[in-house]
């Protein structure tokens, strides 16, 4: 049965991600006084990417075939550790964040490979710097779990959203403050979003994963722009388990799923009028102010994971 | 009966390497005498692979002594340990000697290759020999004997002023550090009377504490010398590249182990861990070196050199382990020891297999294109895909990715730097937690270096003619570097193979030391994640339409040239920028001609470090002793009249000597 | 009579060398009465091992220790009579410098330096060890060269002086002697000192004023620091040959005086003293020597300054004591004496090839003088220390003795030397192998004599790396069992 | 104690003031020529002192020894010199490093001290204390004059001197050693010095001069 539900959490996170990045740009439409366009565009977007034939630059190899596919893979994979509505995933109770961490990282390499592949200068430009960026965002990432994990005293993603659960609302402690704030800054530039980088520029100034993916074209591009949409979804997710589990159906009947599911849907969706007011207020930081703005990050999980330990008393 | 066997299949290993193939390489010329001997080689060595995995996996051991022959005991053994670090010499050792095959035959002329032959089979049992010692006697033979044979192997390269600085900073530095070594093993003498391991291990217990701190720093400096740690790592970058690509592989790849052997031997085997600042400083040496030597590795676009940088940073990594396993066992946490040094351990394998293999595809790669510059290649994955692919995953593997063997080692370490919060010491608490971000950053950087590396080297457009018209390298060389992914590849996704008897080896190291339960965890998640992306990835590249040639768009220029491509040094630009301070660049831009700024004919950018370890530590020292050598060489003044005073001189003063002491 | 045979086998080569003017016949001559002479050294060895020590006379006497660098002398004299063959016809004719007076003069010297080791009676071992610089001082201004000239000088005047106070010293502990109630005829003789010494209460202050100036007198012959002052010039301005037997037998000789000295202090006043004394001189050897093989650009020179060094190492392992620190010392005398003739030879082939030892103008050697370069690799690497040769052994077994006596300050100041004089050989000789040919050389290939006798040197090094021969240990001890 | 013992005991010591006195004027002296015929003085005494030795320990062997000393050292040696100095035609004069007042002060502390140093020892030797503090002095003056000289000659000459006094401390310490070991010291003695005359004369072919504070070449 769980297990049931646990498919359904990867295919809410799978299917629902478009969904998501749609309504986040319609939002920011609204907030600029636009029309915009209609939250389902992504899923046209993509349908008509895959109807479309696929162009491979000559000096190619099969690593920009594949790179692709290799990403959209790790960006599955990487779901199965994210719980939605039951603080259970099909690889959360098994595995630890440092696999969900880095299983992203595997396809960030190879697209960053895949970008190098097309011989173009504007693919050096995007790995250049995503390389800097996914660099300096890693440490951040995980010592922002870490320190969450401290305070579970589980390193595996169920347990520790179990172990939020458990807890109340009032009784968060400065640690998670902290740690919620580095994550949600790690979010921000692991998922391309302002003020890091900008998912709409096709400025070469500016553009680091637009830079990667411009040489994509057809089925290869809708693999990446969808596995995006899931990584910003599923990232999302995470934060939410992590920080607000509050309402999961903690015991499995279909009401309670039900529940569970209505109330995430709200939590995700303030996530994303947040998200999208601080891309609509915030200007995109020069790239060498990028590393500050990590480093920020960097140093606030630091202090969580110092916390922990007068937290733990 | 089957010890007896064993003992005669390492005898044969012994014998071959040091005797046989070595005494028929310089008796005769022939091709088949060479054919004959490099069988042996690699045969023994396939034997040997046998002996280890028989003591590593099965409960075997090994004992063979020569004490009778000797002055000294001279005593070789295989214990878990050494088992286990035989097993890495053999397990690598094949491959290279099979890629070596074609590579020294291409490269080097009759005689010379016969030479070179001989002493890297004498290099291989030098190895062994430390590895496998079981008396003090034996282990510094053996490791004075490595050093000498692998500076023989970096001679035979050729001859140039730079290399033979350089190697003179090597033997120079190795000789120090042995000096060293020598040392923390004949501290125990007093207590112990005999140098033979099980002497050493009953007499450690009754070492007085100050002599015990001697002995570990000692032994931290000595083998952090050969391991090459930072700021003792200045002979690594410049030795490592110089060398025959095989012979580079097993220095970088085995050589820099058996110093880490000789450090677990000491701290854990011998000493037993220590106060809890025994483990940071280790903790701290790692650190400083996985992060320094990641960043130093990303500013080189030469290949080799880049490659001994991150040596420098994996010994880093596996000394992050060490550190934290001798934290664990100061604050008494024995199974949590077990885990950092697991992960030690068996990134030191991963590290074996990986470093050896890219060491080969670079040696593949000058093969076929005469140059290890990553800004003359480019585009070599359509030409040389064997090598190319298995480069691949070796960048995988040394970036710690998933799937990989990097990975299993570097998970076992950040969860035993997670597994620190547990302690009741609030330092450990904090550092040991703290430690994840530094190595998660060591991680980023060292992806970030390997998308240049091999997204410059192999993919895009070929940057030179040498580039364009590379061939795909022999089957010799293929074979062994297949070899070696494939190593990769199953310790990546199988990693209980090795886990368990690392667990019971730990076991015999670390007194009272569970299976840690992580290592039974990894080996079951692993299969699961394979299984994921590999399906995914197999349905979307089914599923997904046929391709079709299009040009790369052009930016609207009629077409793109090679020269528009990112290049190492611009891909590395960003991180450089972030981490100038590290560097201190000195940068230097020419435009030609220099009268019209705007309309240049050539512009030339070279940007170098300016940060230095020998100017900073190395050259006042040096600097000292030479010129206390030149105030003495003053002293010898060549009047014969000085020199008969000298003479009275000590007698007068030997005379209030014997006056006073009255 | 078997004690007579060796000294008068020298004293006809001598003589009968002499009358021969013709070179070859000369130099024939010379071979077979060397091969007399070792082949009666070795039956004087053999005998003192099967009867134990030998006794002719008052003054004539040979036991272990005797035996011990008896066989030194009579291995590094057969190599160096062999190398001469082939060396001397590098060596122009002049009116004292023919092949004739070399070898009447070599045999000279040779007799000295073997009754040196033979004299029961410590007076006779002063006139012998006199004898030695006198037979030798013409040996060293041999070339007649300004250089040759100045550093027989020196030579000379120096080891004279010295030499003079060890007179003094022995006097001193004749007195000693005789005050404790010895029979003055008897009072200088070894047996009955060895008899007396713990019966009678020497006067512990007098065999310590004696001792001072034994060991500065036969210090100045062995090189100790800062006596050595002759020592580089004698032995870089002397032909090759010599220079080999001077570094290789005759320090030995003179450290043999001063182990004899030793044993009969260590047994007055308690081994504290002299050992002492031993450190203190071994470690200043061995520092200064280590520091200046740094700054040297006379090929020969280092190798003088590497067995100052050596004499360093070898007073240090007498100076422990014990055992280990014993038989590291003696052991390191042979081992020494071995490699520091190969490397001399070595040099000497250097020398005529390039017509000069200046380090700074030879380079490319090892394509030009391929097997000289390979003699000098493997002489280096067992000089300075490393396994496989011999001198790791020696040198692991004084640091064992240092350790297992807990002397940091020894210890320590050795490693560090060690690493130094290393790091000076592998500087001076990646100049002198690698890089640009400089010159091309007038013989590159070895002939047989140098072959045979580099050759059978590397082997020997090669041979005491991995094992002592058995014979060879039962020397060793019997030389250690007079010791202590 | 006999009567001819306390002459002989007399004798050595005022003997031994003679003997300072030579010691001062050979720091002193200006001209090799000089400094050899103080030389000879000096062994004379010595001679006398071997026979005086030899009356009151009536040692035969003691004779034999003066004997040889008369011969040699006041005889045979200085001769020796006087033809090698004017065989070699170099300039006569003794080039000292120190100006004579600074010698004659070097000279006296020396004496000086080698009566301390003889005190200091006077309890467990007992002998004519300024006997053996001549002895101790000769020594020391002797090293001062190799040091001190440039002549080759004259470096031969302090060695000479220095050998004289150990010569003296050993007859006076223990009446002399057996007479093997002395004649052969006599020997060596004899054929060191035939050998440095002749280096004398290649120094002199070589370079045309003796000065040895020249002779530089090898050094470091």
């Amino acid at each position: 049965m769980t297990t049931v539900i646990n498919v359904l959490q990867a295919l809410i996170l799978v299917l629902g991600a478009p969904l998501v990045s749609g309504i986040v740009s319609k939002i920011k439409a609204w907030i600029q006084r636009r029309q915009g366009a209609s939250i389902w565009r992504p899923y046209i977007e993509i349908a008509k990417l895959f109807r479309k034939e696929d162009l491979v630059p000559p000096s190619a190899s099969w690593v920009f075939r594949f790179a692709p596919k290799v990403l959209f893979g790790t960006t599955i994979c990487a779901v199965a550790f994210v719980p939605v509505v039951h603080p259970s995933a099909l690889l959360a109770s098994r595995g630890d964040f440092f696999f969900l961490v880095y299983v992203l990282a595997l396809g960030r390499f190879f697209l960053s490979l895949g970008a190098l592949d097309g011989g173009s200068a504007f693919g050096g430009m995007g790995a250049s710097r995503e390389a800097l960026v996914s660099t300096l965002a890693e440490a951040p990432f995980l010592l922002g779990l870490v320190a969450i994990s401290i305070l579970a005293a589980h390193a595996d993603i169920a347990g520790m959203v179990m172990w939020t659960l458990q807890r109340n609302v009032f009784d968060i402690s400065a640690v998670h403050i902290l740690a919620f704030t580095s994550l949600a800054m790690v979010v921000l530039a692991e998922t391309g979003r302002m003020p890091v980088d900008n998912p709409t520029t096709h400025l070469e100034l500016t553009m680091i994963h637009e830079g990667m993916v411009l040489e994509y074209s057809g089925p290869s591009l809708a693999l990446v722009e969808w596995a995006s949409a899931v990584k910003l979804h599923a990232l999302l997710a995470l934060l939410i388990s992590l920080f607000g589990p509050w309402g999961m159906a903690s015991t499995v009947s279909v009401w309670g799923t039900g529940a569970a599911l209505l109330l995430y849907l709200a939590k995700v969706t303030v996530l994303m009028i947040l998200l999208a007011l601080v891309e609509s207020v915030v200007a995109k930081l020069r790239m060498y102010l990028v590393p500050d703005f990590l480093g920020v990050a960097a140093a606030v999980s630091a202090l969580a994971v110092i916390f922990t330990t007068l937290v733990k008393g | 009966m089957q010890v007896v066997s064993i003992q005669v299949a390492f005898g044969f290993l012994l014998a071959s390497l040091g005797l046989l193939a070595p005494l028929v390489l310089i008796a005769s010329r022939t091709k088949r005498a060479r054919a004959f001997a490099i069988t042996l080689i690699v045969g023994s060595n396939v034997v040997g692979w046998f002996v280890a995995a028989l003591c590593f996996w099965g409960e075997s051991k090994l004992a063979l002594t020569f004490s009778g022959f000797t002055p000294f005991p001279f005593a070789l053994g295989l214990d878990r340990l050494s088992a286990f670090f035989l097993l890495l010499i053999c397990t690598v050792a094949v491959p290279v000697a099979i890629f070596a095959v074609s590579y020294f035959d291409k490269h080097y002329g009759e005689q010379r290759r016969n030479w070179i032959w001989a002493f890297f089979s004498l290099f291989l049992l030098s190895m062994i020999t430390v590895v496998t010692a079981s008396t003090g006697f034996a282990f510094l033979v053996g490791w004075e004997l490595m050093t000498l044979l692998s500076a023989g192997l970096i001679l035979m390269e050729g001859d140039s002023a730079e290399r033979r600085h350089n190697v003179f900073i090597y033997l120079l530095m190795m000789h120090a550090g042995a000096a060293a070594v020598v040392a923390s093993f004949f501290l125990f003498l007093p207590y112990s009377h005999s140098l033979d391991f099980a002497g050493i291990r009953a007499a450690s217990p009754v070492v007085p504490a100050g002599i015990r701190v001697l002995i570990f720093l000692l032994a931290f400096v000595g083998f952090g010398t050969k391991a090459g740690i930072i700021p003792l790592h200045l002979w690594l970058p410049r030795a490592h590249p110089i060398a025959p690509s095989p012979a580079s592989a097993l220095m970088s790849g085995v050589m820099l182990k058996t110093a880490v052997y000789g450090f677990v031997r000491f701290a854990f085997d011998f000493l037993g861990g220590g106060p809890s600042w025994f483990g940071y400083v280790v903790l701290v040496a790692g650190a400083v070196s996985g992060l320094l030597g990641v960043l130093y590795a990303i500013a080189e676009h030469d290949l080799k050199r880049l490659l001994a940088y991150h040596s420098v940073e994996n010994i880093g990594i596996i000394y992050l382990g060490l550190g934290t396993s001798l934290v664990f066992l100061a604050n008494h946490a024995p199974v949590l020891a077990a885990l950092a040094l697991i992960a030690a351990l068996l990134h030191t394998l991963n590290h074996a297999l990986f470093k050896s293999l890219l060491f080969l595809g670079a040696g593949a790669i000058s093969n076929a294109t005469h140059t290890v510059d990553l800004e003359e290649l480019g585009g070599l994955q359509r030409r040389m895909p064997v090598t190319g692919t298995a480069f691949l995953i070796a960048c995988c593997s040394i970036v710690g990715l998933p799937l990989f063997n990097g990975f299993i080692s570097e998970w076992l370490t950040f969860r035993s730097f997670l597994a620190g919060s547990v302690l009741l010491n609030t330092k450990a608490q904090i550092v040991l937690p703290l430690m994840v971000g530094v190595l998660a950053l060591i991680g980023g950087l060292a992806a970030a270096c390997f998308v240049k590396v091999f997204g410059v080297a192999f993919l895009g457009r070929p940057r030179s003619s040498e580039a364009e018209h590379a061939v795909e390298a022999p089957l010799l060389m293929r074979g062994g570097m297949t070899m070696l992914a494939a190593a990769c590849l199953l310790i990546g996704i199988l990693p209980g193979v090795l886990l368990r008897p690392l667990a019971s080896l730990t076991q015999v190291l670390i007194p009272g030391a569970g299976v840690p339960d992580e290592t039974v965890s990894i080996a079951r998640i692993i299969p699961w994640i394979a299984a994921i992306i590999l399906g995914v990835t197999a349905i979307t590249a089914l599923t997904t339409r046929v391709q079709r040639m299009a040009p790369t768009w052009g930016c609207g220029l009629s077409q793109l040239t090679s020269r528009m491509q990112y290049t190492s040094t611009a891909f590395s630009k960003p991180i450089r920028f972030v981490f100038s301070s590290v560097y201190k660049p000195d940068r230097k831009l020419d435009k030609l001609p220099t009268d019209k700024p705007y309309f240049p004919v050539s512009i030339s950018y070279r940007s170098v470090r300016t940060t230095s370890y020998e100017k900073a530590l190395y050259r006042p020292f040096v600097d000292l002793i030479v010129s206390a050598a030149h105030q003495l060489r003053r002293l010898q003044t060549g009047n014969i009249q000085v020199y008969l005073l000298y003479i009275f001189l000590t007698l007068v003063a030997l005379l209030t000597f014997l006056r006073f002491q009255r | 009579m078997i004690l007579l045979l060796p000294l008068i086998f020298a004293l006809l080569g001598t003589v009968l060398v002499l009358g021969f003017r013709d070179r070859r016949v000369a130099t024939r001559a010379a071979l077979a009465i060397g091969a007399l002479e070792i082949a009666s050294l070795s039956a004087l060895v053999w005998q003192v091992h099967r009867q134990g020590p030998q006794q002719l006379g008052r003054y004539l006497r040979a036991d272990g220790l005797s035996s011990f660098f008896l066989m030194n002398i009579a291995f590094i004299f057969g190599l160096v009579l062999v190398y001469a063959s082939g060396y001397l016809r590098h060596i122009p004719e002049g009116r004292f410098s023919s092949p004739r007076w070399f070898y009447a003069l070599v045999f000279l010297f040779l007799f000295t330096m073997v009754s040196v080791c033979l004299s029961a009676n410590l007076g006779l071992l002063w006139i012998m060890m006199e004898g030695t610089t006198l037979a030798s001082a013409l040996l060293v201004g041999f070339y007649n060269t300004e250089g040759a000239v100045e550093a027989g000088w020196k030579y000379l005047i120096v080891c004279t002086v010295g030499i003079a106070f060890a007179l003094f010293g022995t006097i001193v502990l004749y007195l000693a002697a005789v005050q404790a109630g010895m029979n003055p005829a008897a009072a200088l003789d070894w047996v009955s000192l060895m008899d007396a010494v713990p019966r009678m209460g020497f006067d512990p202050h007098l065999v310590k004023l004696a001792f001072v100036f034994v060991i500065v007198g036969y210090g100045t012959k062995i090189g100790f620091v800062p006596m050595h002052s002759w020592l580089p010039d004698a032995h870089a301005e002397a032909p090759t040959p010599i220079s080999a037997l001077l570094s290789a037998v005759l320090l030995n000789c003179a450290m043999y005086a001063v182990m004899r000295y030793e044993v009969i202090v260590s047994h007055a006043t308690g081994p504290a003293f002299p050992h002492t004394l031993l450190l203190i001189f071994g470690l200043l050897s061995m520092v200064v020597a280590g520091l200046l093989i740094l700054v040297q650009r006379n090929l020969k020179r280092l190798l003088a300054y590497s067995s100052v060094e050596h004499m360093g190492i070898i007073a240090i392992g007498l100076g422990l004591g014990g055992p280990l620190g014993l038989f590291g010392a003696l052991l390191h005398t042979f081992n020494h004496s071995v490699a520091k003739s190969l490397l001399f030879f070595s040099a000497g082939n250097v020398r005529h090839n390039f017509g000069t030892l200046r380090m700074d103008s030879i380079s490319g050697m090892s394509r030009t003088l391929p097997q000289t370069s390979a003699a000098l690799v493997v002489g280096s690497l067992a000089i300075v220390g490393l396994p496989p040769f011999g001198l790791f052994i020696s040198e692991f077994a004084i640091l064992s003795e240092a350790f297992g006596q807990a002397r940091f300050l020894v210890v320590g100041l050795f490693l560090v030397m060690l690493s130094v004089v290393f790091g000076g050989f592998a500087f001076h000789l990646l100049r002198l192998l690698g890089g640009e040919p400089a010159g091309v050389p007038s013989s590159p290939k070895l002939i047989p004599s140098e072959y045979a006798v580099m050759g059978i040197a590397a082997f020997c090094l090669l041979v005491f790396g991995a094992r002592i021969p058995h014979l060879f240990g039962v020397f060793l001890q019997e030389a250690i069992a007079v010791m202590r | 104690m006999g009567l001819v013992a306390i002459a002989t005991g007399k004798f050595l010591s005022s003997f031994s003031v003679f003997l300072f006195l030579t010691v001062l004027l050979m720091v002193v002296a200006r001209r090799i020529s000089t400094s050899v015929l103080l030389f000879s003085l000096q062994s004379a005494i010595i001679t006398a002192e071997v026979f005086a030795m030899g009356v009151r320990e009536k040692l035969a062997a003691a004779y034999v020894v003066g004997a040889l000393v008369l011969l040699i050292k006041v005889i045979a040696i200085p001769y020796a010199f006087f033809r090698l100095v004017d065989r070699l035609k170099s300039p006569r004069d003794v080039k000292a490093s120190t100006t004579p007042t600074q010698s004659v002060f070097i000279a006296g502390a020396m004496i000086y001290l080698s009566y301390a140093a003889v005190h200091s020892f006077g309890q467990t030797v007992h002998v004519p204390e300024d006997a053996l503090a001549a002895a101790v002095a000769l020594i020391l003056t002797g090293s001062f004059l190799m040091v001190s000289r440039k002549k080759a000659l004259m470096q031969m000459l302090g060695l000479l001197v220095l050998e004289n006094g150990i010569f003296l401390a050993a007859l006076i310490t223990t009446f002399g050693m057996p007479l093997v070991i002395e004649i052969g010291i006599f020997f060596d003695i004899l054929v060191g010095l035939l050998l440095m005359g002749i280096f004398t004369f290649r120094i002199r072919d070589t370079f045309d001069h003796l000065d040895v504070s020249k002779l530089r070449r090898l050094r470091g």
